[in-house]
C-alpha cells in the first residue's frame, strides 16, 4: 500500500513545523517549572509524604519557591543540604517535611563541593535509570518483540489490585501493551498521590507504587506466556515530568505524552504544558519510553473529515518536540484515530486515507492509532462491527500501536470479557488479513489518494498560517479540537518561572548530553 | 401490534410470540470446564429461566470463563399496567418560543450550562448549547428568546451556584457523564444541597442531562428534568420554554 | 476491482461446460418425470387435495402412470377428459381424486378436438402466467429496484403467519429479498403440501396458499416502503418443476434453484435431478424468476481453498443448464459463500480472490453470495465480526445477491433481532465502503490474482477430466462437496421415465418457444 | 482463581469481584419508547436485578422493540456444591486402544454411525468417523482397533436398528443437529424404544452427539453417554474402548 505523495510538500511541512518549534523552543528554553523542578527532585531519589500526606517532592520545591529561591533550580538546594548536613536527599526532603529546616535557609556551602555533591547525585541517580533502562532491553530482547500492530488493551477498574488481576487476563488473551487509565481528574492535580491506591473512578491513580505493582505483576506474566510486554500510563496535566520521571524509575515502556494535549484539554497554561512537556520527553528519550500523542481528541471534539489536517498538522508538531527533546523517531507513537460517523458515505475510505497519511509521512515511528469512540453506541453489537472495520484498517495500513475498541465504550470501562472478546476481534481481523495491506494499491487520483493528498495540503497551508501568528495565538484561535485556550489562562500558569541566571538542572543537562551524543 | 397479543402478559418475542427468549452473557471467575457450566446454568435458573442453551463457555484466562447463553424466561409484564415518569415536551418551535417569550416574559430566558465536579466531557452539553446544536439540530443559543452562558467543564457545584447568581439565571443546565462509581449521584445531590441551603432551588428551572440521565432519576435527585441519550436540543428548549412561561403566568 | 484472467481460459471452461452439460441434455431431453407432469397438471390450474389428503395433481398423475398411460404425457389424459367430460381440468381432478373415473380409462375422444383443447387449455394458461410475470415487472419498475448487493434474510419459524410478521419486520428494516426456508426434509416430498401451515421445524412448507400469503404481505409492505420486495422459495428436491410452477403462478421473484444440489446433499436420483431441473429452469426462465445455484454447499462439505474450483467448475455447469433453459444471465444468482476458517492466516485474501472470481466470470449474471455458516459458533460477537467482513467483500467485489449472515446460525434459526441486527450491519458496511470496490487495485501477480488465476486453472483442468468421464461419473468419483452418488440410486429414480414416442409436453413447448424467440 | 474469592456465593464478576454484572438482549413485541423501556426494566427487574442500564432500546420495525440492558444479578451460586455429571474420559490413545481391544476381546469392536430421522447433518459425525478425524485429530475409521460402517444421514431409527443387527455392532453412534421444535428429542426417544422394544438395548453401547446435545441430556433420553460441540474423536474412542473393555471383562 503505497501514497502517491508529493515529498516535496512532505519536506516543506516538516520545515514549517520546526520553524514553527524553533519559536516556542526559544521560550522553553527560559523557563522551568515547580513540576520539572519536582522532577529533579524525584530522580534524586526523594519518594514519600509529610505528616499532611504532601508528597516530599511538594514540599521540597514548596519550601524553596516560597522563600524565592526556585529560579536558581532545586538541585543546588538539595545538595547543599546534603552537604551541609551529611544527610541523603531524601533525609532532607523528610526534614523538611516535619519543617525542622528549610533549604533555603541553610547555609550555603563550599561552591566546589556542592558541585561534586551535585555531580555525584546526579551520576548515580542517571546510572540507575541507566540500569532500569539497559534491564528492560535487555528483556525485550530476549523475551521478543511481538508483531505488530501491538495489541494494546486498557485497565481502568480504580483499583490497582483489581486492575492487576485483569491486566493478568488480557495478557493470558494476548494483549501486548496494558495501560492503566487514571482516575478522572487526576491530571488536574498538582502533585502526585503517594502509595497503592484502592479507590478511584474512570481509572486509577498514577502513584509510584501502582506501576511498580502493575509492572511486576507484567513482567511475570511476560515470563509465563513468553512474549515481552508493555506497560503504559500517562505523563500529561500539571505533572507531566514527575510522571515520566517516576515511570523510567519503574521501567515503563510508553506514556501517553503530547505537546499541547493538557492545553486544549485539560485547560491548562500554555507555558506550563511547553515547558512540562519538553522535560517528560527528555526522560522518555533517555529511558526509551515510547510516547503517544494524543491528536486521536482533536477529531473527537471537531469533524474528523473536514478537521483532518489538524491531526496531520499537530502530528508534526509533535515530531518535532520530540526531536527536540532528542528521541529517536521508533519511540513515537504518533497519535491518531478511526473517528468518523459511521453513517458517513465512504466513511471507510477517509479512514483508510486518513490511516495511511500518517503511516506514509512517518515511517520510522511507531504510529498509535486510535479506536471509535465519539460514535460508539449502546449497541454492542454494532459497536462490534464498528471494531472490525478499525482493526480492518489498522492491519492494512500497517500501524503499530493499536488501542482496542470495546463493544461499551459508550457504557462504561471495560468489563472483564470486553476486553475478550475485543483481543479476540483484533486477532482475528489482524491474521485474517495480514498481508493485505501488501497486496492492494490504490488507484492513482482515486478517493484515498486524493483524499490523502488534499489532507496533506490542507496541513501545509494550516501550518503556514501557524508559521505566520505562532503556535500559541494559534491556539488561541482554536485550531485544534475547535478549542481556544489563552496564553495567560489556564490551570498551573502560577507554576512557570524564567529561570535565574545561576539557574542550574543537572539531570536535564546530563541526560541532554547522553541522549545528543547518541550514547545511547 | 402483532395479532393476538395479550398485553397483560407480554414476553420476550424471539422466535415466536411469547417464546420469552432472552440473550446473556457474563463472565464468572472460576475456570472454563463442566463444572464451570453447570454453576452458570445454575446461576441462570435461579433467575426464572428454563430451555437454558449455553451456547459458549471459553476459558479467557485468569481462571475466568465468559458465557453466552439463549434462554427462556418464565417472567412477564403487565404492559397495560406500566406507568412512565416522563419529561412532557410540548410541540413548540424556535419561531414560537421567541414569540411567546418575547410577547409574556418580555425578556430573555437566561440560562447556565456546565458539567459540574470532576467531569470533563463537554461534547453532550455543547450539543445541546451552542449553536450549531446536534444532529443538525439548531442549539439553545440560536434562539433569541435565551441568553445562554457555557461555563464549560469540571465546575465546581458551588461555583455555578455563584455564577447563576451572577447572571441572574432562570435555567441551570447540568451535564453528568462520568458515572462509575455514582460519581454523578454524589455530584448532582451537591449542587441540589447547596441550591436548597441558599434557599433559591425553588427559583430555578433545574435540569439535568446525560447518556446514563433517566428523568427518574433526575427527579428523585430533586431536579425538575432528566434528558438521556440522544436529546434533541429543540426537545430541552420547549421544555424550558414551556415551564417558564407556566411559571410567569 | 479488476483480475487479470487469462480470457483464452475463461472461454476454454465455458466451452468445455458446454459440451458437458450438451452430453447430459441429450439424456434430459428423452426423458420426463412424475414432477415434471404434476406441473403440467399444476399450470392447467388444477389443486386442491383429495378426501386422503392427497395433493390431486399427484392423484391426477398416479391415475395415468399406475395405468401405464404416462408415456404419452399428462396433457393428453387432461385433455381428452376435458372434453369427454365436458368439465374444467380442475373438475376432471376431483373427479379423479374421488375416483368416479380412471383418465386413462375415458374414450379417447377425436384427435384433433384434443388438441384443439390442449392448444386453449396451455394457451389460457401460459396467458396467466405472462400477466402475473408482467405485473411483477411493472411493479418492479414502479417501485424502483434497490441498490446491489440486495439485502437477503430468511425467515424460518415453521409458521407461515410468524412468518410473516417477521418479513414484515425485515422489509421495514431494509431487507431486499425475503426467502421463507422450508421445512426440514420437505425436499424429500414426492408432492407439495397443501394449504397455509402453521407447524414445521427448521422452516415453514412451501405450499401454494402459503406463497401467496407471504407475497401479499411483502407487496404490502413495498408499497408502504416504496421499495420493490422480492419472494424466494426453494425449488429443489422431489418437487423442483413443480415448485417452480406454484411459484411462477404466485409471482415469486426468485428460487434455490441448482443443477446438482439434489443429487449431492438430499441423495435425489440424479436422471431425476436433471430432467426436473431443466422444466423449472424453463419456467424460472419464463416467468422472470431468478434462479440461486447451491456452490455454497460444496464448501461446507470439502475444504473452501483446496477445493473452491469445484466452486467455479458447477458455476459453470450451472450456467450452461441455465442457458439451455433459454434463461437470460440477469436470472442467474451464481451461488458461491464466504465460508473459510477464521483461523486462517491471509483467509480474507482468499475470500477476496473467490468472490472476486466469481464476480468477474460472470459480468451480466447476478451472483448470489451467502455468508459464513460453518465456522460460525457460539460465540455471537465473533460471529458478528465474522459476518462483518463477509459484508464486506460483498460490496467491495460487487456482489448481487447477499444473503445475510446471523450471529446466531450456529445457534437456531434466526430470531428477530438477530434479523436486524444482521441488517444494520450490513447497511453500515455496504454504506462505509461503498467505492472501495473501484478505488482498490490487487497487485499484479500479487496474493488475490494468484489466487484466482490458480481456482481458474484448475477448475479447467477439472472441467477437462470432466468432460472426459461425462458429468455423471464425475459424480460417482464424489468431486463436488467431497460427496459421492452413484448414477442409478438415490431418491425418486422410479419417478423418471423415458418419453413415449407420442409424448407430449405442451406447457414445456410453448414455453420453449416463446422463450427462444425472445418474445419475452 | 482470584484471591479472596468466597466460592460458597460467587456471582458474575464484570469490572470487580462479585458485582454480579450481566449482559442481556431481547426482543419486546412494544412500540419503541419510554413505555417499552419502563417494561422491559420491570421484566428484568423481576428477574432480581438491580442497577439496570438500558443502553439500548432500537425500534426495529414491527411494532418490535430491541433492548440491550447491563445489570447486576442478585443471584449467586455455591460453587463448591456444584455437581456435575460427565463422561469420563480415560486418557487412552490410539496406540493403546488398538493393543487392548486386540489383546482383550481378540476382534474389532463394530461401530455403526448415523445420522437419524429428518436430520440431513452429517458433517459432525464424519469428523468423529471418517479417517480425516477433526482439527487434525484421527477418526474412528483410522484405529485398527474399529471396524466403522458410517450410515449417513437421514436413517429412519428402524432402519439403523436393522442394519445394527446385521452388523452385530457393538456400538451405536447417533449424530442429532437440528432441535428445533424438540425434534431431536422425538427422534432420540424413538430410537431408544425400539431398542427396548427389541430387547437389545443392554447388549449395545449407545452413544449420541450434536452441537446441543449434554452428556446430561443424553442420560435423560437413555443413552449411555452424550457428546457436544467441540467433540474430538480420540475422547469418544476412548470412553468406547474404555466401556468395551469393561464390560467385556
Ligand atoms: C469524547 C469522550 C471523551 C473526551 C471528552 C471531550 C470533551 N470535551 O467532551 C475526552 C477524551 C477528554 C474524555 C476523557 C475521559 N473520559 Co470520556 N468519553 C468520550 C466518549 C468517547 C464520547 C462522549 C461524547 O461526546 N458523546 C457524544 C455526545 C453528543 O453524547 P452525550 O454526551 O451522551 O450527550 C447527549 C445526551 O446525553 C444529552 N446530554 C448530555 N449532557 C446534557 C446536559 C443537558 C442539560 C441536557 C439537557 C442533555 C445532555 O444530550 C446530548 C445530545 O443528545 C464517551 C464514550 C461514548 N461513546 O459515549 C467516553 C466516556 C464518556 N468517557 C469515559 C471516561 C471514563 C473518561 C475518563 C474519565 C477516562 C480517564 N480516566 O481519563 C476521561 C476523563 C474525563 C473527565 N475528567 O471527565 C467513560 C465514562 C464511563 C462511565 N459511564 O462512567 C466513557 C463512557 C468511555 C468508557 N467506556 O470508558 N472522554
Ligand atoms: C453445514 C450445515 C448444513 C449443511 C449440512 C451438510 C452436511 N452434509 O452435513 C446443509 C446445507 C445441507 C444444511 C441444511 C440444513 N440445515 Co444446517 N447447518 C449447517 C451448519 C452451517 C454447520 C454444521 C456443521 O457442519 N458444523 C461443523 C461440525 C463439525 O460441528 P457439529 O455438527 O457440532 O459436530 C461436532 C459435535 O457436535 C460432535 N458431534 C456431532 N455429531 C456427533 C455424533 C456423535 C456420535 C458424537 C460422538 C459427536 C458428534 O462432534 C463434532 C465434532 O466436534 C450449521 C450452523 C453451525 N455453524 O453450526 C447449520 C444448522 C445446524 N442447520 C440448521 C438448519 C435448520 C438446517 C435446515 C433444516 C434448514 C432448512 N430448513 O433447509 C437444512 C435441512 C437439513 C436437514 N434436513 O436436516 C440449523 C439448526 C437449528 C437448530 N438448532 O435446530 C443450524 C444451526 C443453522 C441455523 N442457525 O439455522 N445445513
Ligand atoms: C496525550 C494524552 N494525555 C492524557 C490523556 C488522558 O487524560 P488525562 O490527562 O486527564 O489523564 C489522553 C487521553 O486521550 C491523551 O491523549
Ligand atoms: C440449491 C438449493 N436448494 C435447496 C436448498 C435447501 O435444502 P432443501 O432442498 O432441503 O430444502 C439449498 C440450501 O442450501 C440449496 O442451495
Amino acid at each position: 500500500m503505497h501514497l502517491d505523495l508529493d515529498q516535496n510538500l512532505v519536506r516543506k511541512a516538516r520545515e514549517l513545523a520546526k520553524e514553527i518549534t524553533d519559536d516556542v523552543q526559544k521560550f522553553i528554553d527560559l523557563r522551568s517549572t515547580d513540576s520539572v523542578e519536582r522532577t529533579v527532585v524525584r530522580v534524586y531519589g526523594i519518594d514519600g509524604v509529610d505528616a499532611d500526606g504532601i508528597p516530599l517532592p511538594n514540599s521540597v520545591v514548596y519550601d524553596v519557591k516560597s522563600r524565592d529561591g526556585l529560579k536558581r533550580g532545586i538541585a543546588y538546594w538539595i545538595a547543599n543540604a546534603c552537604v551541609a548536613k551529611s544527610m541523603s536527599p531524601q533525609e532532607v526532603a523528610e526534614s523538611v517535611g516535619k519543617k525542622e529546616f528549610s533549604l533555603v535557609e541553610i547555609r550555603p556551602q563550599k561552591e566546589s563541593i556542592v558541585a561534586e555533591k551535585i555531580d555525584e547525585l546526579t551520576e548515580s541517580s542517571i546510572k540507575q535509570l541507566e540500569k532500569i533502562k539497559r534491564e528492560r532491553d535487555e528483556m525485550l530482547k530476549e523475551l521478543g518483540d511481538p508483531n505488530q500492530p501491538y495489541i494494546y488493551v486498557i485497565v481502568a477498574t480504580g483499583n490497582i489490585y483489581e486492575d492487576v488481576i485483569q491486566a493478568k487476563t488480557a495478557v493470558s488473551e494476548g494483549a501486548d501493551i496494558i495501560a492503566v487509565i487514571r482516575s478522572t481528574a487526576q491530571s488536574l492535580l498538582d502533585f502526585i498521590p503517594f502509595g497503592p491506591t484502592t479507590e478511584g473512578y474512570g481509572g486509577t491513580y498514577a502513584t509510584q507504587a501502582n506501576f511498580r505493582i502493575m509492572r511486576k505483576a507484567l513482567d511475570e506474566m511476560a515470563a509465563k506466556v513468553g512474549r515481552y510486554v508493555r506497560l503504559t500510563n500517562y505523563a500529561s496535566g500539571l505533572c507531566m515530568p514527575e510522571i515520566s520521571a517516576i515511570a523510567a524509575i519503574e521501567g515503563l515502556d510508553m506514556l501517553l505524552n503530547d505537546s499541547m494535549y493538557g492545553i486544549l484539554f485539560r485547560n491548562i497554561n500554555m507555558m506550563r504544558t511547553f515547558v512540562d512537556q519538553h522535560t517528560s520527553r527528555l526522560i522518555c528519550a533517555f529511558s526509551h519510553i515510547t510516547i503517544n500523542t494524543g491528536e486521536d481528541n482533536y477529531i473527537k471534539t471537531s469533524d474528523p473529515i473536514d478537521r483532518a489536517h489538524t491531526v496531520t498538522t499537530s502530528q508534526l508538531i509533535n515530531e518535532q518536540f520530540a526531536l527536540k527533546a532528542g528521541m529517536e523517531p521508533k519511540y513515537m507513537g504518533i497519535g491518531h484515530a478511526f473517528e468518523i460517523d459511521p453513517d458517513v458515505e465512504n466513511g471507510l475510505l477517509y479512514e483508510i486515507a486518513h490511516a495511511l497519511l500518517t503511516r506514509s509521512l512517518f515511517p520510522q515511528a511507531t504510529p498509535k492509532y486510535m479506536p471509535p469512540t465519539r460514535y460508539m453506541t449502546g449497541n454492542i453489537f454494532k459497536g462490534y462491527a464498528q471494531n472490525t472495520l478499525y482493526n480492518l484498517v489498522s492491519v492494512m495500513t500497517g500501524q503499530s500501536i493499536h488501542l482496542l475498541g470495546m463493544l461499551t465504550e459508550a457504557i462504561h470501562t471495560p468489563l472483564v470479557q470486553d476486553r475478550y472478546l475485543a483481543i479476540s476481534n483484533a486477532k482475528y481481523v489482524f491474521r485474517n488479513a495480514k498481508a493485505l495491506g501488501e497486496d492492494v494499491e490504490f488507484k492513482k487520483d482515486g478517493f484515498v489518494q486524493e483524499e490523502a493528498r488534499k489532507v496533506l495540503e490542507n496541513a501545509v497551508s494550516l501550518l503556514e498560517h501557524i508559521k505566520s501568528v505562532g503556535l500559541m495565538v494559534s491556539i488561541e484561535e482554536g485550531i485544534f479540537g475547535d478549542i481556544s485556550r489563552k496564553i495567560d489562562e489556564g490551570k498551573g500558569a502560577d507554576g512557570v518561572f524564567v529561570k535565574g541566571e545561576d539557574y542550574y538542572n543537572p539531570i536535564i543537562e546530563k541526560m541532554e548530553e547522553i541522549v545528543r551524543s547518541g550514547e545511547l | 401490534m402483532i395479532p393476538n397479543l395479550d398485553l397483560r402478559s407480554i414476553k420476550p418475542y424471539g422466535d415466536q410470540a411469547n417464546d420469552g427468549m432472552i440473550q446473556l452473557s457474563f463472565t464468572l471467575p472460576v475456570p472454563a470446564g463442566a463444572k464451570a457450566r453447570e454453576a452458570a446454568k445454575t446461576l441462570i435458573a435461579l433467575m426464572g429461566f428454563s430451555d437454558i442453551q449455553m451456547v459458549l463457555s471459553e476459558d479467557i484466562g485468569g481462571d475466568f470463563t465468559f458465557f453466552v447463553v439463549y434462554a427462556k424466561t418464565n417472567k412477564y409484564v403487565d404492559y397495560t399496567s406500566i406507568k412512565t415518569l416522563e419529561v412532557e415536551i410540548p410541540k413548540i418551535v424556535i419561531e414560537e418560543i421567541n414569540d411567546k417569550i418575547s410577547k409574556y416574559l418580555k425578556r430573555q430566558v437566561v440560562i447556565i450550562g456546565a458539567t459540574i465536579g470532576s467531569d470533563a466531557h463537554t461534547i453532550g452539553l455543547d450539543s445541546i448549547l451552542n449553536m450549531k446544536g446536534y444532529h443538525g439540530d439548531s442549539g439553545l443559543e440560536r434562539y433569541k428568546a435565551f441568553k445562554v452562558y457555557n461555563l464549560g467543564s469540571q465546575i465546581p457545584p458551588l461555583e455555578l451556584v455563584k455564577k447563576s447568581r451572577e447572571y441572574k439565571a432562570d435555567v441551570i443546565l447540568v451535564s453528568q457523564i462520568v458515572t462509575q462509581r455514582e460519581i454523578h449521584i454524589k455530584q448532582l445531590t451537591e449542587l441540589v444541597d447547596i441550591l436548597d441551603a441558599e434557599k433559591i432551588r425553588d427559583k430555578i428551572l433545574l435540569i439535568v442531562g446525560g447518556p446514563r440521565i433517566t428523568h427518574e432519576l433526575a427527579v428523585e435527585l430533586g431536579y425538575d428534568a432528566g434528558f438521556g441519550a440522544g436529546t434533541m436540543p429543540s426537545d430541552v428548549a420547549a421544555y424550558i420554554a414551556d415551564r417558564i412561561l407556566k411559571k410567569s403566568s
